[in-house]
């Protein structure tokens, strides 16, 4: 199956922006959720200002900003400051982490490394592209509405979110309601991946190639997209009926008697708040695994291939990555044990929650026992799969005490629970995806991004992260409640601005440090050095096609004769042993 | 001193110690078993670096440290599971006080960005509320007229300062008014979201008095070189909330600190002032709420008992309480 | 890459016994059950925390619903027998089949909208009346949506798409099989749907 | 393609079947629900009737008898992850009201 059947020449277009191949898709994916990405963290270090520093000017952005977000003299507003960290929130995870991991990442890599020739429904692959630009468009334009972007949290709880936004005589141009518009298609966009993930990986794979033989990479992907498919589904729901509440003015969310400023609402009521909660945790607490898997995925690759050594009980990984997805869906309401909850309920999800934590426990120690007499070259793309385990040992441990209720009561809802989640999710998820940038570039480019670069982006990024997020322990710990535009109202907020202002000058210096990245990330396309296809002595499928891989992907549909990791084969002619290349030629 | 008790707030209740110990063991076990790990990883990256270990070993390595490592995770965290979460969330949070126990029981009505305190008064029957007698100036929570319930005749509301007494149950039968809310007071180990439409239990125990909490929470600040410039604008600005825990001359004892102060102490010679917060109780709303929400903030007033019966027996009818205006130490 | 040159277009991989797209459509139907699910579970939940009426006699006609539930079982049926008739070979009985099942389909739609929504609206019952007619409005709306999409696709085999069956008829097939899953689907939901608002 | 020609014609006397016992089940289901039962059996009674209707067309009309294991673990687990969102929520929130009412006056 070579590239040259394809007799016409396509055009740009066709070519570059509506293409159908897996491989631009994938790098269209790419740059977007990257730029999404920084935009997200942007607006997170304009909130780092008024945290370090309440009500002082914004310096440098300030005037820029818009009324919606500062006052006259760029002092950012507390409905502003609501904005940005609603949707620091909504950007990282839906536009940015997530279309990364599984957009980027899982179409560019996991067809080849199934030695398919393109995903199993192209169309539809770039129909789930353009609907999530269209969703990012979407979302983006919030900002420039009346009243400013969403401001009920990325989590929109109501009613809250119903009432929220509605300004003067704009029913639909609002805020909120764009966000609801814009996640829905961020969902279709999801679902539509997702289905063609979990056919191309069962339909797509070469001769040999069984589902024990798979990369671990690939079976992250394979049960991220199960997660996608079935949890995305009722948060769509759940967004329709808040649609409806604010555009129909049902009250599925809405109690009755309820009084706003004074005023008695006018609606039927009988609804429930908590509906949405269950609806919306359904699907965020499998997201967290969409937002980890693929990272662990990819961290698994680089340390397989840089410790020289096959991934320490692989097939341990494969159940404990399947466990894990099937538990994530069991654990939800651990978001809700102070919405009321009864014993029976709270021993459920709490027990579900530790249950949950062995897996995480078993792939966190088969990574690092695949270090054990390893033969460890400390390439960039292995610093940072190296730098994610300590950083998600931390985020994993302190999901504890905010996993059991009792200890949950004290920490629920402070900075603590965002330290956690930002320890899984940063330092953790955003460190190994940077880190599968630098290792695939070349497969993508042909090209080795700078290793000086690399370093200079790797070193202050390590530091930075946890100067931003270890603090923000001590400050939960002390006690003070997230999302407060101005902790210093509060006499345990003022005890610990010092680790406040520790934090935002991290997130400042974790902003500065990314510059080497982006300049790399551009500059190495075509200054960086040329390299052969299979620079990294790589075993896994991707690397048996030409870099960049022409249309088509192999020049010769490859064969898989072995599993994916075998490195340091005794009595073999190299240290490495390619998936398709039958023994006679090896050994 | 601080560090040692993981940076948790001082606790006054009678059930915190309980949170504490569960949150004190989880972190020990959480740093022990980092520390294991990353003693191993560094280990492995310096032993078999490629310069040290050229040559990879093919196989598997022998696994029973991982085994012993995950059953000690288990067994860790099945111990805190049921020999203190489970039994803590049973106790505190599924069994309510009853008559016997005698309670203070109150209502609180969350609302952007107030909470409302409704005491039953003397009958010990909360009167009657309508949504649409609410307003918010002179009936927050709506209240009847006694016409109507003679149970509403003797209520009394306080906006935003929780009156309480020490060493009695207090039973906080816990709602909103308009949006999602949360009712935290970190000294009190207590949090519990405030959902419209529901009115959630929760009881907790006071140990200690506002001012024991205060003198637990007494501190010595290092006053600046000069009473002028920026750092002093700072130290009185990040200052504002506490109040001197000793007569300073110049400075009575329970006053609030400002510029003036800090100029007459610099100037007599004094270089440091043990301060504490005035109200060290607070109530943080825990949970997203609208714009207000960072400054959604009530103040709890923990008496002796006798002291607690005195204010209530004269309680009035609705008291605003703004921190600012408060002098009443 | 063109769809032609992937494996497993056409015949059916020998583990999930499916072609591509058929796996496809029985993924999307498993998200489309969470997706309903979860309205399901809203409507369980909005029932039984209170201020749900349900008193069915004078909430809907449940002899308008039972009909359309006879229409979108017959049109299953049809639907059904048009996959069976083009693959035997038959493509006239195939599209005759297919034209029935969109004129019943258009058939439910018109009743559904003219009868019952428009009626309702008449008598200023909207959604905004009660969480129950707000949660039937929403999930018949979204039902009705799924049937209007249904329609569209199988106007398109009808007339545009039509010419694929000179082509490939084998792919041809496959796509009214792919239809059909989907079709019948929507019809399960229904039976669902109709003892759920309008008899219980 | 699994279905021969033959297959295929003797199936069609099936879907014939299914129709005619749809047709039958859903005027039952009318029928059943004049019955003076209380809620609980009357909901029971309906959803009983529409899941053997459902499963009918599930297993005729869309052929799932004749699928392989692969699709019938992706099903079987959409409908566990389904059931659990229907009966936890009601769970947790039964169990709520139920510690409100313990502290009602």
């Amino acid at each position: 199956m070579s590239s040259d059947h394809h007799a016409h020449n396509p055009g740009f277009i066709s070519k570059y922006v509506f293409s159908l191949d897996h491989k631009v898709i994938g790098v269209q994916y790419t740059v977007t959720s990257l730029i999404f990405l920084f935009f997200g963290f942007s607006l997170m270090m304009i909130m780092r200002w008024q945290l370090a520093y309440p009500g002082e000017a914004i310096p440098l952005v300030g005037g820029w900003l818009g009324k919606y977000l500062v006052d006259n003299n760029g002092v950012l507003l507390p409905e502003g400051y609501n904005s940005l960290g609603a949707m620091h929130g909504t950007i990282m995870v839906f536009l940015g982490v997530v279309p990364l991991a599984v957009g980027g990442f899982g179409n560019y890599v996991m067809p080849l490394q199934i030695g398919a020739p393109d995903m199993a429904f192209p169309k539809l692959n770039m129909a789930s592209y353009w609907v999530y630009f269209a969703g990012g468009v979407t979302m983006l334009s919030s900002f420039f509405v009346p009243g400013g972007a969403a401001n009920s949290g990325w989590t929109a709880y109501p009613p809250l979110s119903n009432i929220a936004n509605t300004v003067g005589t704009y029913p639909f141009w609002n805020g909120q309601t764009i966000w609801l518009l814009a996640m829905v298609l961020l969902i279709t966009s999801s679902l539509l991946g997702s289905v063609n993930f979990i056919v191309t990986i069962m339909h797509l794979r070469v001769k040999g190639l069984t589902m024990f033989r798979l990369p671990f990479f690939v079976w992250a992907q394979f049960v991220t997209s199960f997660l996608l498919l079935l949890a995305f589904p009722p948060l769509e729901a759940a967004g329709v009926l808040q649609l409806m509440d604010r555009v129909f003015d049902t009250s599925f969310f809405m109690p009755s008697g309820l009084v706003v400023s004074g005023v008695v609402q006018e609606y039927s009521g009988g609804g429930s708040p908590l509906l949405w909660q269950h609806l919306f945790w359904f699907l965020a607490h499998p997201e967290v695994y969409v937002l980890i898997l693929p990272a662990i995925g990819i961290v698994g690759e680089i340390i397989a291939n840089n410790t020289r050594r096959p991934l320490w009980g692989y097939k341990t990984l494969v159940y404990s990555v399947i466990f894990l997805g099937f538990m994530s869906f069991v654990v939800w309401a651990h978001h809700m044990f102070l919405t009321g909850m009864g014993t029976a309920m709270s021993t459920f999800f709490q027990t579900t929650t530790m249950i949950i934590s062995i897996p995480s426990v078993v792939i966190l120690t088969a990574l690092l026992l695949s270090l054990w007499q390893a033969s460890i070259r400390f390439t960039v793309p292995m610093l940072f799969a190296l730098s994610f385990l300590p950083m998600f040992a931390i985020g994993g441990l302190t999901g504890l005490p905010l996993g059991l209720s009792a200890s949950d009561i004290q920490l629920h809802d402070t900075y603590y629970v965002i330290g956690h989640f930002h320890y899984v999710v940063a330092p953790g998820t955003i460190m190994a995806l940077l880190g599968g940038v630098y290792f695939w570039y070349p497969k993508v480019t042909g090209r080795k991004m700078s290793t000086l670069l690399g370093h200079l982006h790797f070193w202050p990024s390590f530091v930075f992260m946890n100067t931003v997020f270890f603090p923000m322990f001590m400050v939960g710990l002390a006690g003070v409640s997230r999302r407060l535009w101005d902790q210093t109202e509060y006499v345990q907020g003022i005890d610990v601005q010092g680790w406040v202002r520790m934090s935002s000058w991290g997130a400042w210096g974790l902003g500065l440090a990314q510059l080497p990245f982006i300049i790399n990330f551009f500059f190495s396309a075509f200054a960086g050095k040329k390299v052969d296809a299979n620079p990294w002595k790589a075993t896994t499928l991707e690397w048996a096609a030409p870099s960049p891989p022409p249309h088509g992907n192999f020049a010769e549909v490859p064969v898989a004769y072995r599993g994916p990791y075998e490195y340091s084969v005794p009595n073999a002619k190299e240290d490495f042993h390619p998936q398709h290349i039958p023994d006679s030629q090896v050994v | 001193m601080i560090a040692s008790s993981f940076w948790l707030p001082p606790d006054i209740s009678e059930h915190g110690s309980q949170i504490d110990i569960i949150i004190k063991y989880l972190h020990w076990f959480m740093a022990i078993l980092f520390v294991a790990w990353g003693s191993y990883f560094l280990y492995c990256l310096v032993r078999f670096r490629a310069g040290a270990n050229p040559k990879a070993t093919y196989g598997d390595a022998k696994a029973k440290p991982s085994k012993v490592a995950e059953i000690v995770v288990i067994v860790i965290e099945a111990a805190l599971l049921v020999g203190f979460s489970i039994p803590v969330w049973a106790y505190y949070r599924s069994e309510p006080p009853t008559n016997a126990d005698n309670p203070l029981t109150v209502r609180v009505v969350a609302q952007q960005f107030a909470w409302n305190i409704h005491y039953p008064g003397k009958d010990g029957v909360f009167g009657k509320t309508r949504p649409e007698l609410v307003d918010e100036a002179l009936n927050p929570i709506g209240l009847v007229d006694a016409s109507e319930d003679p149970a509403a005749g003797d209520d009394y509301v306080s906006v935003n300062i929780f009156h309480a007494p020490k060493g009695r149950d207090i039973l906080v039968r816990l709602s909103s008014k308009d949006v999602i809310h949360s009712f935290a007071v970190p000294l009190l180990r207590v949090k519990q979201d405030a959902v419209p439409g529901m009115e959630i239990p929760i009881w907790f125990k006071a140990e200690k008095t506002n001012e024991e909490a205060q003198e637990m929470m007494k501190r010595a600040f290092e006053l600046p070189a000069s009473a002028e410039g920026a750092e002093a604008e700072r130290f009185i600005k990040e200052n504002r909330l506490r109040v001197t825990m000793a007569d300073y001359g110049s400075v009575p004892k329970g006053a609030t600190l400002n510029a003036e102060h800090l100029k007459t102490l610099i100037a007599a010679g004094t270089t440091s002032v043990e301060l504490a917060p005035g109200f060290p109780v607070n109530i943080q709303c825990a949970q997203l709420c609208g714009l207000g929400h960072y400054r959604m903030k009530g103040q709890m007033k923990i008496y002796e008992p006798e002291d607690f019966e005195a204010w209530y027996s004269s309680a009035g009818e609705v008291e605003v309480f703004d921190e600012d205006e408060f002098d009443d130490e | 890459m063109s769809s032609e040159l992937l494996p497993h277009t056409l015949d059916a991989h020998p583990v999930t016994g499916m072609y591509n797209g058929k796996f496809g459509v029985w993924l999307f139907l498993a998200s489309e059950v969470m997706l309903f699910g979860a309205l399901f579970s809203a409507y369980i939940l909005l029932r039984t925390h209170g201020d749900f009426p349900t008193h069915k006699e004078t909430l809907l006609n449940y002899k308008i619903g039972a009909l359309n539930t006879f229409l979108l079982i017959t049109s299953s049926v049809t639907m059904v027998m048009a996959w069976a008739s083009f693959k035997l070979n038959d493509p006239g009985k195939g599209k005759l089949y297919l034209w029935i099942t969109v004129i019943l389909s258009c058939a439910f739609l018109f009743i559904k909208i003219k009868f019952e929504y428009m009626h309702k609206i008449h008598e200023d019952i909207i959604p905004s009346t009660s969480t129950f007619y707000g949660i039937y409005y929403c999930m018949t709306g979204l039902h009705g949506l799924h049937i209007l999409g249904g329609v569209v696709v199988m106007l398109y085999f009808l007339t545009v798409g039509s010419g694929l069956w000179n082509k490939n008829q084998q792919q041809f097939t496959n796509r009214i099989e792919c239809t059909g899953l989907y079709w019948h689907f929507v019809d399960l939901v229904w039976i669902f749907l109709f003892p759920v608002f309008y008899l219980l | 393609m699994a279905a021969s020609a033959e297959d295929v014609r003797k199936s069609i006397k099936s879907y014939l079947l299914v129709f005619g016992a749809l047709a039958v089940l859903t005027v039952i289901t009318v029928a059943a629900s004049w019955l003076k039962v209380s809620v609980a059996l009357a909901i029971f009674i309906a959803l009983v009737i529409a899941s053997v209707k459902g499963s009918l067309v599930a297993s005729v009309f869309m052929h799932l008898t004749g699928e392989k294991a692969t699709l019938y673990w992706v099903l079987i687990i959409s409908a566990f992850f389904f059931l659990l969102l229907v009966l936890l929520p009601v769970l947790q929130t039964w169990e709520t009201s139920h510690l409100i009412d313990q502290v009602k006056p």
